[in-house]
């Protein structure tokens, strides 16, 4: 089949399957479907839209047929997503089992392991969450201290991570775990898929300044993980894991040049433009100009840099610069979405759901800039590996 | 001039700082937020404040108050930027007390200045009615009526005004200029909605429909009312800057002390040349704030026609370092100071909030180009 | 639009960096320089650039030229602004052959275009009338004289004029708009006196006293003068952002080379962290000047509509970013940086310089606000 | 006598013997008198304003008078100071031997050799340049390899010396030479005048970015330095040295915070004001006013620093923040002045003599934030020193 065939066909599919209220954008978290053992879907046109989009294997379009995919090639993943923004269709399912585990375990896992996770991560069974981080661990990822003796058929796990997203809604843990601990730092850490429903994992939601929980912290206390459930081989958690942080990079860093408020919308919306439509404040407004040629020219190296890719030039290290001017970008533009709206962008709570949204989207997104190697790590890594500088 | 400051100040702000860490620490606040006070500071934080005479600060004697002037003003709002303590004093001691002193009537004077030096009475001052500040753009009007005036507008986000028993209003009447009203906080017609902000503080948007007044209600006194008003939102900027100046010190002594302690790959994180030279940055941009908060107080206590470019100046630098030190110092304490447990996001949010009240660093520089001339 | 070069740009970047190194190094301007040129620049290196047929570059195969587009012209001045090579490309082969090309009468195009594919004519072109750049404010004046115009006004800084042959120059009809005009350099009337500017560059100031032009002056062919100027100087604006580009690539390459060698307190200076996330921010910033050039020279091939903004951010981007490459650049060389001995001053000369042409980063940034309608 | 007094006295002394033209603004710095052998005076007035204020010992007021100065207090000090200021008399001697040397002698120096030195320093007979950068040591002074080895009654210099101001036109240097090849680095170097008319002492003009050339270098060929003209112990010269430094550190922010081209100034020659006298462009505008706001700043912080120094708090390493903040903020004034001038500020030589000074005087600034410990490592001493953060 053609790709202008593949299209035709997508965007009839699209046409008859996709709900119309599945076509709105989404006006916050609560309309993005996680799926999980213990989901409640919105609505019904929600429940629809997943199902029919798993049938044909489209909520992870490129992964392969057996293992809950779509089997399409790049181009034709491609011409999906087009033809679903063409009609404005929402996401049919957003997890990190989608964006992080699946990708590890389609370079690293065995057949029998993709055989038993990736499906059921497809169709939006299971929820997973990510274990990485540690109290006191940081940007150190190489120091963690999370347990893992090797007991028989399983590890037994006892530690504790930190920062594990929404893992009080999720079914399963991908955990470093330091199973090896005479090797060096690097080298004992196994990359362990964690059973959550037993009783030697716990969680407790972290309260952020957004006001929000969106993370928690989960406890291993004597849990246990089978050793068929290790990716890889033992000890080699810290590469998978590696592989796994430019993933979630370049998560970040597309959520950084998503849309969503900008200081052009938020004076508008504070009735900041005089009458000639220009912002109020011409200083502000040479700020919000700047912006806006960063804004732009960050948006077109996202594309440039995936258009080199596919060209074959690579990312490496780059994406690391990348990521930092993604996240420094994003903070500056909420800056400056506070600075548009003035006294309206201090409100924390109201009548309305959505009052608050500014100052705690602000805040949120203080977290882009530490999250998923701080801009200090991204730094070091581009005077590192791309300028070749030497080592301090 | 002097930066140096005298023993009467030094003692009021020592006194300040240990007042305020016992009575009003950070932990105050927090308790304030979770139980949703529906006025946003402690009566009793502020009654004991009165005590010291801290209410009656530019309150003269005559009146009750102890007349120390902004500089002491400032001392006290930097101290209490530094425990993020919420009170009315802004609104009540500095700029309501400046307002009244300055353009009040004998009789005003008398009615209420005592009252603000005792902390029987809060008044806020209600100023903008857009969502940034500008202090031309009042649409607010008082239309004479006999021989009173007829209220009609509306104010946004007035500091402390839930809890207070009058409001000082800018309004402007049918020549064209903007005049200062007294008006009773239960007369009809207003009517208070109050508005959570992020920095936990609880100001509220003030309706005036048709509000009647009495012809006394108007702030004409020893000034008319158009030069209080510019007067003292003056020194309501460059009190305000001494409280940002406050929450930044703050903000950037507990980062200082946790990238000390904090140790990642082996070392402090305070030990890698890219914070350390960060931290030195933010403390030279601290020194620049503190001078021209400083500047600013004592220009309005000895040579006030200097007074409105060092007060834009000083908003405007304060307003940028507090917001530097929060943002640099939750970046450097990374995860935690993300979350609601340590402190460092509540001064972000703080610096914030002040930063936006009475003009953000785009306004002041604004104004400080306008005031040189350019 | 694809952000690839296709084989033919390669091939012509490749060939233009191999030529530049050898034939116009820095010791070139350097030599410019010191004998005090009276062009600014080399006769020889600009006969050469017309023999490999960059001369013609955006003009049609009609004309003599190879009409390869503005990408292709970018990359050209991409690769001489990292080898700081002066010549009347940008007037001449850029914005002269595009306002030809657009807007000029078969007669016009075919009397010059072949002249400038050949590297025979230099025609500069005049546009600012004071020191910063502002397309709209054009006082000189094009009144109608019978079948002709009378040119009265005066040009500032107009590059490579000195060496040229023609003017094209902006000016007001009596209709207020402005066109432009061909005005040959030795017509009576006109004056040029040379400026020599710190890239060592010899622009010159023209003043015009009462010109008697033709008629057929005025380029008035397939499109008007004044959509051509602004699309001219779109291009250009494009084409100067990728000399810009260079001059920030060289400097920061020449940079990161120094502190990888120089050692201070027993190590490399490259190693400490401090210098370390500096270099990597600028290497970042570059990224983003380096989209937005692409950007601005494919728009102005393939989707001319989109191309204002696109050139206007790529000018403003390119402008910010060189002049950083530069200042970083001297601050990380020391003492050395600030020496004639050294390059890296010399980058940081023509990125100020390139930086102004044709409007800085506070235009660029005006601009870009005023296209996005805010 | 009373300072009111010693104001009365010193106003009308300055009003009866300051000639009219030494009253007029110097146009740069031919008009500054450096004194020393070879100096020819620009004027009679110039010869004659130097000859009376050495009279006075008002060269040097707060020196001591039996070596050449005024012997004033600082209060007096300053009062003449500001009698000078108010009549806008010039300087009548600017000399490194002031600013640097004289100040290090009458710390370290003995009375035999204050006798030696400072009276002619006072008298501008004798000029003085500094020695202690060397090719290759940069802002690791310790590092210095110039060698001196004792010889009876002298030392042998062997070395060169880079960065010494006005070297080809002074008659001493004052260097720091390692003598103790056998010491730590930092205890092997001493304090030494050399006196620099000998064979083995040669200078060569550094040719600078601004095409200037205020700087040489300084070669030692077996140049001979009597040992009782080494200032203090030997070994002691970095502390000397230390002691310097902050002496120039100090006058470098005042230079810094020195008036001047100013982007208001510069916006109206180059003709950049609108017709509200608003800065035409509001983008620069915005940082113009910020520069403002921060000019202010620094204008005054360098009076409260001075005057809680006064009042005895002390500066310490404060001073490194000053200095950074004060070469920096220079920086950012001379790169809005070439923006406001725009295509003006780019001219680089004319027919007037001043054609070209912004530009020069541009680049010149980029020195302040190296000369004289360069920015980082003032950053460095203030995270050190006052934030007293744990070593790298």
């Amino acid at each position: 089949m053609s790709l202008e065939e593949f299209r035709a066909e997508t965007r009839a599919w699209l046409e008859a399957n996709c709900p119309d209220s599945m076509r709105t954008p989404i006006s916050g978290e609560g309309d993005i479907c996680w799926g999980g053992r213990d989901w409640k879907f919105k609505s019904e046109d929600q429940r629809l839209w997943l199902e029919r989009m798993v049938s044909k294997g489209w909520t992870v379009p490129a992964w392969p047929t057996e293992y809950g995919g779509g089997g399409l090639s790049k181009d034709e993943a491609f011409v999906l997503k087009e033809e679903m923004k063409r009609i404005g269709a929402r996401s049919p399912l957003d997890s990190f089992g989608i964006w992080m585990l699946g990708p590890a375990l389609l370079k690293f896992g065995t057949h029998e392991q993709k055989l038993e996770h990736l499906p059921p991560i497809a169709r939006g069974e299971i929820r997973w969450c990510q274990g990485y981080s540690e109290p006191g661990a940081g940007s150190d990822l190489a120091s963690l201290r999370t347990k893992g003796v090797l007991d028989g058929d399983h590890y037994t796990v006892n530690g504790q991570k930190v920062w594990t997203s929404y893992a009080d809604k999720s079914d399963w843990i991908f955990a470093l775990v330091r199973t090896e601990p005479d090797a060096p730092k690097h080298e004992g850490i196994s990359f362990l898929l964690i059973d959550m429903a037993q009783d030697g994992v716990s969680t407790k939601p972290i309260k952020l300044i957004s006001g929000k929980s969106p993370f928690c912290e989960t406890f291993f206390d004597d849990a246990k993980a089978l050793v068929k459930n290790r990716v890889g081989d033992a000890g080699q958690g810290w590469t998978i894991a590696k592989y796994l942080l430019s993933h979630e990079r370049a998560s970040i860093v597309s959520e950084g040049a998503f849309g969503g408020l900008n200081p052009i919308t938020a004076a508008k919306a504070s009735g900041e433009m005089d009458e000639d439509g220009k912002l109020a404040d011409p200083i502000l407004r040479g700020e919000v100009a700047k912006l806006t040629i960063d804004g732009l020219a960050f948006e077109a190296t996202m594309r440039r840099v995936k258009e080199e890719a596919d060209h074959g030039e690579g990312v490496g290290a780059r994406a690391s610069a990348l990521k930092y001017l993604g996240t420094e970008l994003n903070k500056r533009r909420h800056e400056l979405n506070m600075s548009a709206l003035g006294s309206d962008g201090l409100l924390w709570e109201g009548d309305a759901e959505s009052d608050g949204d500014p100052a705690r989207n602000w805040l949120r997104a203080r977290a882009n800039s530490i999250e998923g190697g701080t801009s200090e790590i991204q730094l070091n890594i581009v005077a590192k590996r791309v300028l070749e500088l030497p080592g301090g | 001039m002097t930066f140096i400051l005298n023993d009467e100040e030094q003692m009021l702000r020592d006194s300040a700082k240990s007042f305020l860490k016992q009575t009003s620490p950070v932990s105050a606040l927090r308790k304030l937020r979770d139980d949703k006070d529906p006025v946003g500071y402690s009566a009793s934080v502020w009654s004991s404040m009165a005590e010291m005479g801290w209410c009656g600060v530019l309150v003269e004697e005559d009146h009750g108050g102890v007349d120390l002037g902004y500089t002491a003003a400032g001392l006290l709002l930097q101290e209490m930027g530094r425990t993020l303590c919420a009170s009315p004093f802004l609104p009540t001691a500095v700029l309501s007390a400046s307002a009244l002193r300055l353009a009040g009537s004998d009789a005003q004077k008398s009615a209420w200045l005592p009252k603000i030096a005792s902390g029987e009475a809060v008044i806020a001052f209600a100023v903008d009615e857009k969502a940034r500040h500008n202090p031309e753009r009042i649409d607010t009007k008082a239309i004479k009526d006999g021989n009173g005036f007829r209220l009609s507008g509306e104010k946004r986000f007035v500091s402390c005004a839930m809890g207070a028993d009058a409001f000082i209003v800018a309004a402007r009447t049918e020549d064209g200029r903007i005049n200062l009203f007294l008006v009773d906080a239960d007369a009809a017609g207003v009517e208070r909605t109050a508005r959570r902000t992020l920095d936990s503080h609880v100001p509220a948007d003030i309706r005036f429909d048709d509000v009647k007044l009495d012809g006394d209600a108007l702030l004409n006194g020893a000034e008319d009312s158009e030069t209080a008003y510019r007067h003292v939102l003056d020194a309501g900027r460059a009190c305000l800057a001494a409280e940002s100046l406050g929450v930044a010190e703050e903000a950037f002594d507990l980062t200082v002390d946790y990238i000390k302690e904090r140790e990642q790959f082996g070392q402090p994180i305070g030990s890698f040349q890219g914070l350390q030279h960060r931290a030195a940055h933010l403390y030279s941009e601290m020194e620049l704030a503190r001078t021209l908060v400083m500047k600013a107080l004592r220009a309005l206590d000895e040579t006030p026609s200097q007074a409105p470019l060092w007060c834009a100046a000083a908003k405007a630098k304060a307003t940028e370092v507090s917001r530097l030190a929060g943002s640099e110092g939750i970046q450097m304490y990374g995860g935690v100071g993300m979350t609601d447990e340590y402190d460092i996001g509540l001064y972000y949010k703080r610096a914030q909030a002040a930063g936006e009240f009475l003009g953000d660093d785009s306004w002041g520089a604004g104004q400080v180009a306008r005031l040189s001339g350019y």
